[in-house]
């Protein structure tokens, strides 16, 4: 398996790309940071370990990337974007180079402090090794472990009366501050004006009403229903800790156990929402 | 195999050998059978034509009992009696309200998911190859006649089993005995059971006809999944010879007991010698052969 | 639930051409029905924004119908098909939510179907006034946040 | 600055009677931006109308709100009106206060109150309304017509009659439908194929017309005046084009014992057939089900006596595509088969009349050929099993129709008519003979159908047993009809010789498929559906798409034959126009926020959504988005509910109009 920084001088003196995206160490020794390196000689600042967690692919449909050629350094979720991304005409598949890293989980959240917590994100993890790539590198093992809290505090609000999940969100939806950090970090929210700066008509009340935050936060989840794909980047930079990845994960739990259906898994499959099936079903229809 | 087992009164009764003729061949073919405790009367006498939720609830009571003692499906060869009992399945699953007074009744929720099995679909339960197994005397050239009687067909909508115009899963189990079904027109025609004892003239007249054409078709013996049918061909022959010179003796079996005779076993055990009609003119060519399980 | 002279605010956005149909035909036929919904037209269920949802319960509705053709009637050979698929997911978002089947109905209704118009209007208004006021959406309605 | 007028209509005591219409006006005039509200009794009447026209010039109106009957009555009056007065028509809207308010209602004051709501919504909405013009659309002149009975016939030859091309599709070898196998027709008794034949013949020789026979409808993509038909051409394994009818082919096939289809197997045919020997086209095809050569690889007989080699073993189903801008259905219907039901049939009935059990128990269509001069038995009533004379008939009628427990709902209406008809063609055909018919009610609505049915009775001496067959059954070669004769109050049974149900009339197997690939509505018997029972029976909801015959329900010949003319001068008035008019209402993207996720593409039904290139002036792509053809949008609406970011939207459907619609809730 070659190595990362000669990968991506190769391709850039080789003028395959034009840009990588790829990671760099922080200030601090236990964080990374998104970097773009635009010449060979830059390539030395990369780094790959557990602790890259950002899913890169929302540089993707930057606007000041359309049009060229873009190395990307992408974990096996960030692939998953990548994938829907293509899916979704938002990029072609031969304008993107794509490092794979082969990756054996992520540390859970930025601690100062070296830390062992797996992130939730990795727990189920089906692409440790890429399912899409043009080179593949590998991260090295940290023996992460950690514990899949959201899926048990789904299945408690399931198991919740509709009044007791109705305060746990207006609780949780409160705090919303209305930054929309989790619509920029998300790979998938590529959308030039977002429904919620639609003005005519406001469908979203812009200021941070129980209403519109309700509103809003209802309308993310369901755009991204068969589409999100999982990497939680939402949920880690939301600045008021809402646990948005709850309403992703049970949408893909619904995808899955009612469409059989997986995001960002095949660049041919069809997409959820813009397909039917005759036979879907309908037993709440009267 | 073990299965919830619902005789009824016919058959500690008038159809006896019946019961003797199921106990007998099931146990021969591996099958436990295990009988409702306290099981009471399904209403199909009187109770449906006098009181309706009564003739559902006794039925349901039964239910209870059986599935109280873990049983998931209830064997019960009387066609009266499986009759009540699919309908009353059908009626509190099909109405709440009903369902509610049935409850208040019997002061208990009713858990009537059980599954009902009549006498033919408890042989095509336990699968065709199993009979085959066991069969130790083809009855090769024993012309019969399937006779399905009413009960067991109707109404459709509700116990959902074979056409109710046109039937054949007696036939299909017949034909495991060698036996050869013949192809006659009276297999649902109704004996007048309801009349039997009250209105026998007219039981007397619809029995003959079907007996005739059975005859006329080629049968040498009428078998029968009912009680009531067994009764009022069976027996009601003698008043058929009152009033007809030229009849002539039909037998009329169970088709547990033409299994059982398939299997070679004896004609005591499988209580041949209950009936009017004396079974022998037509079976002696089948000798007798005791084979005993235990 | 409380209440007892408790009316509820029903909106059912529905396809012109089967249940609209369908419910002017409840009409010509003179049967009756409850009057609390009212309804939206629209050409088609593919027409039928999950938003109209959120913004009917912001606009105070205690329960929301949504209704068109069979599956196979669609006079856009489709619509339905894929306002189907919507439906099964955004109705498990709202449910994740807290807005469970007492608030939210969804039904199909041909134009020969008045009866079954009739039937589903009075089931549905009957489920949502012994559900009550949808209280928690009308006090979110109300209230801001700490940001706010 | 938005200037409403509200116009509510009592609509005589419909809408007066349970919505108090003037204190509906009273509150409608409170709400902001409405100018001007009045009730009236009757505001589609001309003084109606001309209330509405007044108002618009004197009170400067700019959008109107009629509180009315539903839009689907008179949302065009009053748009007309509306354009009369100098506004433009798509400023109008209609408050559905009658058919979803007043009348559904009991209680006064609810129903004022939901009256009061309902203009409120439509208000906010048509604050929100702007002009639009409606859309020219050409036509493409040339018509499809699928099925090749006599209804499709009719159709063709009128269209073709009027200087217009027809493409007429027939899924059997031949066209001329179920009438080709009737022996006489009711109520004149003239021959059926003999007024039937020469109409065929016209068909394949008309140059308007192109026919295409064992062929069907595989989709149909497009709208009025512009349809894309693709139709399956099935491979015949004869070359049509070499083919010169000589039939020797068939006469040399050494399978001989096929059953035919045109005889409804009372006789046989070989591999290589036709149907019957007035077919049109007269082209043989081989049934590869039963052909030695496909079952086997050898034989080929007919390959070597064709003195044109006009057989090919490697034909296979060809796709053709066929530009139409009207298309006229006629698929007929098919007997109700008691014995061939499938597991799933909704109808179970029927087994103890021994259909398909006892030889000489036989259906309608099967009786039409025995008494067919070209039938099997060339025309003489014999029995099937024996071939002998049947002495004594049954005829059982509503086999399957009138009976909701076992059959269908719906009176198959051809039965009294077709019974008497075979009752007394079989009197006149067996002197000494007995014709008996059980039926329910005698049905002899029509011109003659009466005076037919007391001929049979009268002159014929048919006996008529009003009462049900409760079992058909066989004993020493008779058939034992038991029954009721409800009249005499007695049970009756009948030894018969042979008996004839006249099972229902049911619709075609495949019906409910072709009206999906069509796009227009059936009933749940399968029967397609018309727009208006009494006003528009022949036009399926689905503009441009006519129906004709006993596809939309039980039909006779002199109904199917007004229908398909009816359906033809449809399609002939659509064709009278250059252009079509349609209404705007069709999608359009904001091409300055769409991102080309193409979601929209994903869902449109029509292909209406193409793929733009948004480019500089120095021609450098900025970007891609979708864009709408207007022509191909029917205006559903459901990719301006898909788009995320609400880039495309529904002209007169707009989020804007829902929303404040919604809003005023």
């Amino acid at each position: 398996m070659a190595d990362l920084i000669s990968i991506v001088k190769g391709i850039l003196e080789s003028k395959k790309v034009d840009v990588v995206v790829g990671y760099t160490r922080a200030t601090s020794p236990n964080r990374t940071r998104p970097i773009v390196i635009r010449n060979a000689s830059e390539a030395d600042a990369l780094v790959i370990d557990s602790s890259c967690l950002n899913n890169l692919a929302t540089y993707l449909t930057r606007k000041e990337n359309k049009g060229g050629k873009v190395g990307i350094v992408a974990k096996g979720c960030d692939v998953k974007a990548i994938v829907q991304l293509i899916v979704e005409n938002q990029i072609k598949r031969e304008n993107v180079y794509i490092i794979g890293v082969k990756c054996n989980g992520v540390k859970k959240g930025f601690e100062v402090e070296d830390s062992k917590v797996l992130s939730e994100k990795c727990l189920n993890c089906n692409v440790k090794t890429p399912h899409l790539y043009d080179e593949l590198v590998e991260m090295g093992s940290d023996n992460l472990s950690g514990k899949d809290e959201k899926a048990e505090l789904i299945a408690k609000l399931e198991a919740m009366s509709p009044q007791e999940r109705f305060a746990f969100w207006e609780k949780e939806f409160e705090k919303c501050i209305r930054c929309y950090a989790c619509r920029q970090a998300c790979p998938l929210c590529y959308c030039e004006r977002c429904i919620a700066d639609k003005s005519m008509p406001r469908w979203v009340e812009t200021s941070a009403t129980k209403r519109g935050n309700f509103a809003w936060n209802i309308i993310r989840a369901f755009h991204l229903s068969g589409r999100c794909i999982g990497c939680n980047e939402c949920e880690r930079v939301c600045p008021a800790g809402i646990p948005l990845s709850l309403l992703n994960r049970k949408m893909a739990m619904v995808a899955k156990s009612e469409f059989g259906y997986e995001s960002g898994m095949s660049l041919d499959a069809p997409t959820l929402i813009g397909t039917y099936d005759v036979k879907d079903k309908e037993d709440f229809i009267k | 195999m073990d299965i919830g087992y619902y005789p009824g009164c016919s058959l500690t009764g008038t159809a006896k050998e019946y019961d003797q003729s199921i106990r007998r061949i099931f146990s021969e073919l591996g099958v436990n059978l295990i009988e409702v405790e306290d099981w009471s009367c399904c209403g199909a006498t009187s109770a449906h034509a006098t009181n309706h939720l009564l003739s559902l609830a006794l039925p349901l009571r039964n239910i209870n009992l059986a599935k109280r003692q873990g049983l998931k499906e209830l064997f019960i060869p009387c066609a009266a009696c499986y009759n009540r009992f699919v309908v009353a399945q059908y009626e509190v699953n099909r109405d709440a309200s009903v369902r509610k007074e049935i409850e208040n009744i019997l002061e208990e929720t009713i858990e009537a998911d059980i599954r009902i099995i009549n006498m033919i679909e408890m042989f095509e339960y336990i699968g065709k190859d199993a009979i085959t197994a066991r069969k130790r005397k083809d009855l090769k050239g024993f012309k019969v006649a399937a006779y399905y009687g009413c009960l067991l067909l109707r109404p459709p909508a509700v116990v959902k089993f074979d056409d109710p115009e046109q039937p054949s899963s007696m036939e299909e189990i017949i034909r495991l005995t060698g036996a050869e079904p013949i192809e006659w027109s009276f297999k649902t025609e109704c004996c007048g059971a309801s009349h039997s004892i009250t209105n026998t003239n007219i039981v007397v007249t619809l029995s003959k006809r079907i007996i005739d054409d059975a005859r006329e078709m080629g049968a040498e013996a009428i078998i029968v999944a009912c009680p009531m049918c067994h009764s009022n061909l069976d027996m009601r022959q003698r008043n058929i010879a009152k009033v007809d010179a030229q009849h002539r003796n039909m037998p009329v079996l169970y088709l547990s007991e033409l299994v059982g005779i398939s299997m070679g076993l004896d004609r005591e055990a499988l209580g041949l010698n209950l009936h009017f009609i004396d079974t022998e003119p037509v079976l002696s060519r089948f000798s007798t052969a005791i084979v005993t399980k235990e | 639930m409380g209440d007892n002279n408790f009316e509820p605010k029903i909106v059912a956005f529905v396809c012109n051409w089967c249940t609209y149909t369908g419910a002017d035909l409840a009409g010509t036929s003179r049967m009756k029905y409850q009057s609390n919904v009212r309804m939206i037209r629209l050409p088609c269920t593919g027409r039928i924004d999950p938003m109209f949802i959120v913004k009917a319960f912001e606009s105070g509705a205690d329960g929301v119908l949504v209704s068109g053709c069979h599956p196979g009637d669609c006079h856009y050979t489709a619509g339905n098909f894929h306002a189907r698929r919507r439906w099964i997911l955004f109705r498990q978002l709202l449910k994740f939510i807290g807005i469970d089947e007492s608030r939210l109905f969804f039904s199909w209704v041909s134009a020969s179907e008045g009866k079954k118009w009739v039937d589903v209007i009075n089931e549905v208004t009957d489920t949502v006034r012994k559900a009550g006021p949808f209280s928690d959406y009308h006090r979110i309605n109300k209230e801001y946040t700490l940001n706010g | 600055m938005m200037r409403i007028g509200v116009f509510v209509c009592h609509c005589g005591e419909n809408i007066g009677k349970t919505v108090d219409c003037p204190t509906v006006a009273k509150e409608v005039i409170k709400l902001p931006n409405v100018v001007y509200a009045i009730d009236y009794k009757y505001m589609c009447s001309d003084p109606g109308q001309n209330l509405i026209k007044q108002a618009i010039a004197e009170h400067k109106l700019n959008a109107v709100v009629v509180a009315s009957c539903s839009p689907h009555m008179h949302e065009k009056t009053f748009r007309k009106a509306v354009s009369a007065a100098g506004l433009n028509p798509y400023m109008c809207e209609i408050a559905n206060i009658r058919e979803q308010c007043s009348w559904v209602h009991d209680n006064v004051e609810e129903a004022t109150k939901k009256a009061i709501d309902l203009i409120r919504m439509t208000v906010e909405r048509v604050k929100f309304n702007f002009p639009l013009s409606e859309i020219k659309v050409p036509i493409t002149k040339k018509a499809l017509v699928i099925g090749g009975g006599i209804a499709g016939i009719q159709a063709a030859l009128d269209i073709a009659g009027a200087g217009y091309k027809v493409i007429l599709v027939e899924k059997e070898p031949s066209i001329g439908g179920h009438m080709s196998q009737l022996s006489e027709t009711f109520p004149t008794l003239d021959c059926s194929q003999c007024i039937l034949t020469p109409r065929m013949v016209e068909v394949y020789q008309h140059p308007n017309i192109k026919l295409y026979t064992y062929s069907e409808v595989e989709s149909v993509d497009g709208f009025i005046g512009n349809f894309k038909v693709t139709i399956r051409k099935k491979a015949r394994y004869v070359k049509e084009d070499l083919c010169t009818g000589c039939g020797l082919c068939t006469q040399k096939c050494p399978i001989k014992r096929a059953p035919s289809e045109f005889d409804e197997g009372l006789s046989n045919r070989p591999a290589i057939y036709v149907p019957f020997p007035q077919a049109v086209p007269n082209i043989p095809v081989i049934d590869r089900t039963v052909c030695t050569y496909f079952k086997t690889g050898k034989c080929q007989m007919c390959k070597k006596v064709c003195g044109r080699d006009a057989i090919d073993f490697e034909q296979k189903d060809t796709l053709i595509t066929e530009d139409v801008g009207a298309i006229i259905v006629a698929t007929g219907y098919k007997l109700y088969k008691i014995d061939k039901k499938g597991p799933d049939s909704a109808v179970k009935g029927y087994g103890e009349y021994g259909y398909g059990k006892y030889k000489d128990v036989i259906d309608g269509l099967q009786f039409e050929r025995l008494a067919s001069a070209s039938g099997p038995t060339a025309g003489e009533i014999l029995r099937p099993s024996d071939r002998k004379q049947p002495k004594k008939v049954v005829f059982i009628q509503c086999v399957g129709s009138r009976d909701p427990s076992k059959g269908f709902e719906y009176c198959s209406k051809i039965c009294c008519m077709y019974t008497a008809k075979h009752a007394m063609l079989y009197k006149h055909k067996v002197h000494d003979g007995e014709a008996y018919v059980f039926y329910m009610d005698i049905r002899a609505g029509g011109k003659g159908y009466e005076e037919f049915v007391r001929r049979a009775i009268e002159e014929d001496h048919v006996k008529y047993i009003r009462g049900r067959v409760s079992k058909v059954y066989e004993k020493k070669g008779k058939l034992i009809v038991k029954g009721e004769d409800t009249l005499a109050g007695v049970p009756v049974e009948i030894e018969a010789d042979m008996v004839v149900l006249a099972t229902a009339i049911v619709a075609q197997p495949e019906a409910a498929k072709l009206a999906q690939t069509l796009g227009i509505p059936y009933d749940k018997y399968g029967f397609y559906a018309e727009v208006h029972p009494k006003l528009r029976p022949v036009e399926s909801s689905s503009g441009g798409i006519f129906l004709a015959g006993a596809c939309q329900a039980p039909r006779d010949i002199p109904e199917s034959v007004a229908m398909a003319s009816a359906a033809a001068s449809k399609a002939l008035i659509l064709f009278g126009n250059e252009n079509l008019e349609r209404e705007p209402i069709v999608a359009k993207v904001n091409e300055s926020t769409c991102v080309g996720c193409f979601y929209c593409k994903k869902v449109c039904a029509y292909n209406a959504i193409e793929i733009k290139e948004l480019k500089d002036k120095k021609g450098n792509l900025i970007k891609v988005v979708a864009s709408v053809n207007t022509g191909l949008c029917q205006g559903c609406g459901t990719c301006n509910a898909t788009c995320p970011s609400k880039s495309i939207e529904l002209i007169g459907f707009n989020d804007e109009q829902i929303f404040y619609q919604i809003k005023a809730l």
